[in-house]
């Protein structure tokens, strides 16, 4: 009830800021001279207004918009599951709508990858026409993107930074739940793209293409800059929490490796996600007001799009990787039952990342035209962002030599994430030399690259977390049997669609294609087949996920033994997260060290904090 | 720990023996360039290079799975080894030389061979011998024989002829969005971009036609919409003489329009 | 909520934590501003088009003037001066509407048309500016309509504080804006 | 710590270095020599303000009051 009143009072002002949008465009229009409708512009101004109406209407004019006006603000509570469908401040239960919301949408964007591999099982057009074809493929492309980019800041960090750094919330409450609240209406906007003709300039949307194209880009425009809008505000407000909100004594050298990872992360996208939203105003600019950024008769150059565009893009697979890495390092200390192996390294692996990240946009260009003297440095800048990234991989090598390993599906996930990276960062050497990539560049040998990647790198991370901290988020245990059947079923299946899509490429399978030759036939049936298979894999993990959370097993508050402080304190974690703020004195990975302790709740007795795994 | 330390590296060596004999396979379209014969160089030496790489990552990861990991939950803690010593300085110094060496070799000296001069683009000399204008359009191609006058496009039998063993200019440009020329059996390609011309050069080296092997075939690599997956444009080398009898069996036709 | 609830064994600096965030916002707002710049000079290198110097020139002082005045209102209700923070307020406002104004007489007398190179990047930048500035006079105007029923003090004015922070670093951002328009 | 007196510095530094920014670009001629000139002067005006009209070190220095 509370819900239903929440998202349709929402819904209800949303429509009215949509309508009164329209009618503004109308009264200027048709007093200039014009139509009273034009699609593109009345659309981008009914949205603008239907936007604000929305976050109005669904709860931020209570809690913050009467603010600026003098009043008294207000929350809507709501009991229960309800307070999901509420504006909520609580960092838990944003985490948990980022969460819940993302794995669907990433169910969502899997099935049109199942669609794009069943037209491409043989050579001719069989399920769809190109346009179609196009449009899915657009679609998939830029849903996965916002899955990969939201879905571990938004869903864990939201959740577990503040509980792991000893803070009560986010430093910014209210700004956290308006970044989630913008995402329904991205979604929306994403999702009613084919309804307008479908996307067919794929995620990248590049000029002059986009610019021609119909009216459904600016759909995705609005939708991509609001998703951009979100992404900074979330990073600002990780960045001033984990700067400002740590408990007493937890300094930076203490810092759990996935909060360093977090940080990092949110640094990437308040500093590159303007480039996005820039590149997508200048289209949108182009579009509805006939302005000339990208025409090249009228003075315009559609490289300028591609350099604003991948000043974003390329920092975007750091915004995507990194928090996986962060997760598969978090995950492989507490179950190797060891001290992260070189964590000072690990962290300035990190921070390398983020220095190196902003100075190797052009690596995706080599190909495009721009000035020859550009490729050298783009060359050795791409390439010595393996040396930080190495660095990782030392923390997560060191630490699992001679220890301990605890083989549950989280530890798994997170071996899985160090497997498959290497395999992505091998094959992304080919792509970094300009000789080598003047060939691969725009063709499958891509796709399997960033999908080892991203999906290799960041999608197992998130399951890694997931099962991780399932326990801890719901209260209850998942099924171990079920979940290593997930396991095994995924990275077979996705090592062997990805491993053997490399190969296509080489022969020159150019992707974002809907046909292709005749030879490559047989090798793009048996990869669509093992593509199928790795899309069943989700049945067993929706079926898990669903089932544990609605009738599984109470869980212990600390199932594993653990030393974050995360796990010291009730599962799941009460509203307030700490009945009285912790007190950190050690290391948080100090496993095998005789005493030690990472964080105590003073006043109450000394909990012990996960040490010496076989109590 | 020695033991353990022997007996991964014995892993490591077997996969890595493995993994550079599979590397020999031979994994590419026809070489129809020198260009591609450089590629194909390039290529295996990568993998080549990297294979150890790879392998050293999976052979840790197979042997701490297999000897260190147990279902059940461990009875204890590892030991307390916290990497702050010499391992990461080694680790540090070991991974830095690695991407030195790619950075310069192939990358650095791939790229000059690749670039010889400020305005060239494509592996040799850039003194072509033949000048081939091409102009992409939505969905297909125009190629324009600047010197002989003669263009071919799809009205007058679709088809790029090119003599064997020439150093070709293929000049580029595009009428309406981004296209990008990309020919696989001669692993180049370069964007067509609206409002500005690049360039890129080959030398062919292998007679070959598309009807035979589709490797022989221009294709856009860079989505241009609706009919993307079409645009291609069908590619034969001949023997010199033979491709001066072409180019004068289509003048008449040029002259004709 | 949650902070309300724990406020009382977290003595975060909250007023600190606000004053960064701010920071951070702005920050992220320079890469934006940051991109529009580096698009005019990737599309015209370092040449100038012609423009009205005499109103370019005008419209900056004022704009700078109007942060000296906003400083003023700060200052004034920091030593609870609540009667002189206002006229200073107004005054604000009233010469971010005089610079308002100035870019629109801009746009209707400019010489060049949005549809060739300049005049994209020259509409753009100053649209987004003053679209900034209508949006910075706005909650100007909404400080100002609360300080006017007493709600700030020399202990507690950090509405007034950040939305002034806010019009200086519009005040910036043109700083940095007019010259690349109007001088280089 | 606001201090009028500040502000009324600060307003005809401001001032005076719009008008040497204006007669820097009406009468120099090389334009990388302009373009650089420029750059000093906008930072000239905008770290005075960053600094003594946005208070940036209370960031890191903690409020005044």
């Amino acid at each position: 009830m509370y819900a239903l009143f929440s998202v349709a009072s929402g819904l209800g002002t949303g429509l009215i800021g949509f309508y009164l949008g329209l009618g503004l465009v109308a009264i200027v229009r048709g007093l200039t001279g014009h139509d009273a409708y034009d699609e593109q512009v009345s659309i981008t101004f009914g949205y603008v207004f239907g936007l604000i109406g929305w976050l109005m209407g669904v709860g931020m004019w209570g809690a913050w918009g009467r603010e600026w006006f003098g009043l008294r603000t207000y929350w809507r509570k709501a009991p229960g599951w309800q307070r999901y469908f509420t504006f909520s401040p609580d960092h838990k239960v944003i985490g948990l709508q980022y969460l819940v919301t993302f794995i669907i949408v990433f169910l969502l964007a899997g099935l049109g990858a199942m669609l794009m591999r069943w037209e491409l099982m043989e050579s001719g057009m069989q399920l769809f026409n190109h346009d179609q074809y196009n449009a899915v493929m657009g679609l998939h492309g830029i849903l996965m993107v916002a899955v990969a980019v939201a879905a571990v800041v938004g869903g864990l960090g939201n959740y577990f930074v503040p509980l792991m750094i000893g803070a009560e919330d986010m430093a910014f409450p209210r700004l956290n739940a308006l970044t989630y609240w913008l995402i329904p209406p991205v979604a929306a906007m994403l999702l009613s793209t084919p309804f307008l003709g479908g996307i067919e300039h794929g995620w990248t949307a590049y000029p002059p293409l986009s610019v021609v194209t119909d009216s459904s880009q600016v759909l995705f425009g609005l939708a991509v800059i609001t998703f951009g809008l979100t992404s900074i505000l979330g990073g600002l407000n990780f960045i001033i929490t984990i700067i400002y909100m740590r408990a007493p004594g937890l300094t930076w050298g203490k810092l759990p490796i996935f909060v360093w990872s977090m940080f990092v992360t949110s640094w990437m996208a308040l500093l590159y996600t303007q480039g996005f939203a820039v590149a997508l105003l200048m289209v949108l600019l182009d579009r509805i007001a006939g302005m000339s950024f990208f025409n090249a008769e009228t003075g315009g150059d559609p490289l300028l799009y591609q350099h604003v565009f991948w000043f974003y893009s390329h920092p975007a697979v750091y915004i995507m990787v990194l928090p996986g890495f962060g997760i598969a390092l978090e995950v492989i200390s507490h179950f190797s039952r060891k001290p992260l192996f070189a964590y000072r390294y690990a962290v300035g692996g990190l921070l390398g990342i983020l220095g190196l990240g902003g100075v190797v946009w052009a690596h995706h260009m080599f190909t495009s035209g721009m000035p020859n003297y550009l490729h050298g440095p783009f060359l050795v800048a791409t390439e010595a962002i393996s040396i930080p990234t190495g660095l990782v991989f030392l923390a997560a090598l060191g630490t699992i030599w001679m220890g301990r390993l605890w083989l549950r599906t989280p530890m798994l996930f997170g071996l899985a994430v160090i497997f498959n990276f290497a395999c992505g960062g091998v094959t992304g050497i080919f792509l970094a030399d300009v000789p080598t990539d003047i060939h691969l560049q725009d063709t499958y040998f891509v796709v399997a690259h960033f999908h080892y990647t991203i999906v290799g790198g960041e999608i197992f991370g998130l399951f890694a977390g997931i099962y991780y901290w399932f326990p801890k988020m719901t209260g209850r245990m998942y099924n171990e049997k079920l979940a290593q059947l997930h396991f095994w079923w995924m990275f077979i299946s996705f090592n062997v669609t990805f491993f053997v899509m490399h190969w296509p490429g080489i022969q020159g399978m150019n992707r974002r294609i809907a046909d292709y030759p005749e030879s490559l036939e047989n090798v793009n049936l048996f990869v669509s087949i093992s593509a199928f298979l790795l899309g069943a894999s989700f049945i067993v993990f929706v079926y898990n996920m669903v089932y544990s959370w609605i009738r599984g097993p109470v869980a212990e508050a600390n199932p594993w033994a653990a030393r974050t402080i995360e796990w010291q304190i009730p599962s799941p974690p009460p509203v307030e997260n700490f009945p009285e703020p912790p007190l950190v004195k050690g290391h948080p990975y100090d496993y095998g060290v005789p005493g030690s302790v990472h964080a105590v709740f003073p006043g109450a007795a000394t909990l012990p904090a996960g040490g010496g795994g076989g109590q | 720990m020695r033991r353990h330390v022997i007996a991964a590296v014995a892993v490591w060596v077997v996969l890595t023996a493995i993994g550079e004999t599979l590397a020999l396979a031979d994994l590419y379209p026809t070489v129809g360039s020198s260009e591609a014969e450089d590629f194909d160089r390039i290529f295996r030496i990568l993998i080549v290079m990297g294979m150890p790489v790879f392998t050293f990552v999976i052979a840790v990861l197979f042997y701490c799975v297999i000897r260190f990991g147990s279902f059940g939950k461990p009875s204890e803690d590892g030991p307390a080894y916290r990497g702050a010593g010499l391992g990461p300085r080694v680790w540090l110094a070991v991974t830095g030389s690695l991407a030195l060496t790619v950075m310069i070799f192939p990358g650095l000296t791939g790229l000059a061979e690749l670039q010889p001069d400020k305005s060239g683009y494509g592996w040799g000399e850039s003194n072509a011998e033949l000048v081939v204008r091409v102009v992409g359009f939505r969905w297909s191609w125009t190629m324009e024989y600047a010197d002989a006058g003669v263009t071919v496009s799809t009205a007058q039998g679709k088809e790029l002829v090119l003599p064997v063993d020439t150093h070709v200019k293929f000049e580029i440009e595009s009428t309406d969005v981004i296209h990008s020329f990309w020919i696989p059996a001669f692993r180049m390609k370069i964007d067509a971009l609206p409002g500005r011309t690049t360039h890129m050069t080959v030398k062919t080296t292998a007679l070959g036609r598309f009807e035979d092997d589709d490797a022989y075939r221009v294709q856009c690599a860079e989505l241009c919409g609706l009919d993307h997956s079409t645009m291609t444009f069908p590619v034969r080398v001949v023997p010199r003489a033979e491709f001066e009898q072409w180019l004068q069996s289509q003048k008449p036709a040029a002259t004709a329009q | 909520m949650a902070a309300a609830t724990h406020a009382a064994h977290a003595p975060h600096d909250t007023l600190r934590i606000k004053r960064a965030g701010l920071w951070l916002f702005f920050f992220s707002e320079t890469i934006l501003f940051g991109l529009l710049m580096s698009a005019r000079f990737f599309l015209e290198g370092i040449e100038r088009e012609h423009l009205d110097q005499a109103l370019g020139v005008g419209i900056t002082s004022i704009l700078v003037t109007s942060s000296v005045t906003a400083y003023m209102a700060e200052t004034a209700i920091e030593h609870d001066r609540r009667g002189e923070a206002m006229w200073w307020l107004l005054g604000t406002i009233a010469l971010g509407f005089v610079f308002a104004f100035g870019v629109g007489y801009e746009w209707a007398t400019a010489e060049f048309s949005r549809h060739e190179a300049f005049g994209t990047v020259f509409f753009t930048m100053t649209g987004v500016h003053a679209g900034h500035v209508l949006s910075g006079v706005g909650l100007l105007a909404l400080v100002a309509i609360q300080l006017g029923r007493g709600r700030f003090s020399s202990k507690e004015h950090w509405p007034i504080s950040g939305t002034i922070m806010y019009w200086h670093f519009v005040d910036i951002v043109w700083i940095f804006f007019y010259p690349t328009l109007y001088l280089v | 710590m606001g201090s009028y007196r500040i502000g009324w510095i600060m307003a005809v530094w401001l001032l005076v270095l719009i008008a040497v920014d204006f007669s820097i670009a009406q009468w120099v001629d090389h334009k990388q020599l302009r373009f650089s000139l420029l750059t000093i002067g906008t930072f000239a005006e905008a770290v005075p303000i960053a600094y003594y009209f946005m208070h940036i070190s209370r960031v890191w220095r903690g409020e005044v009051h």
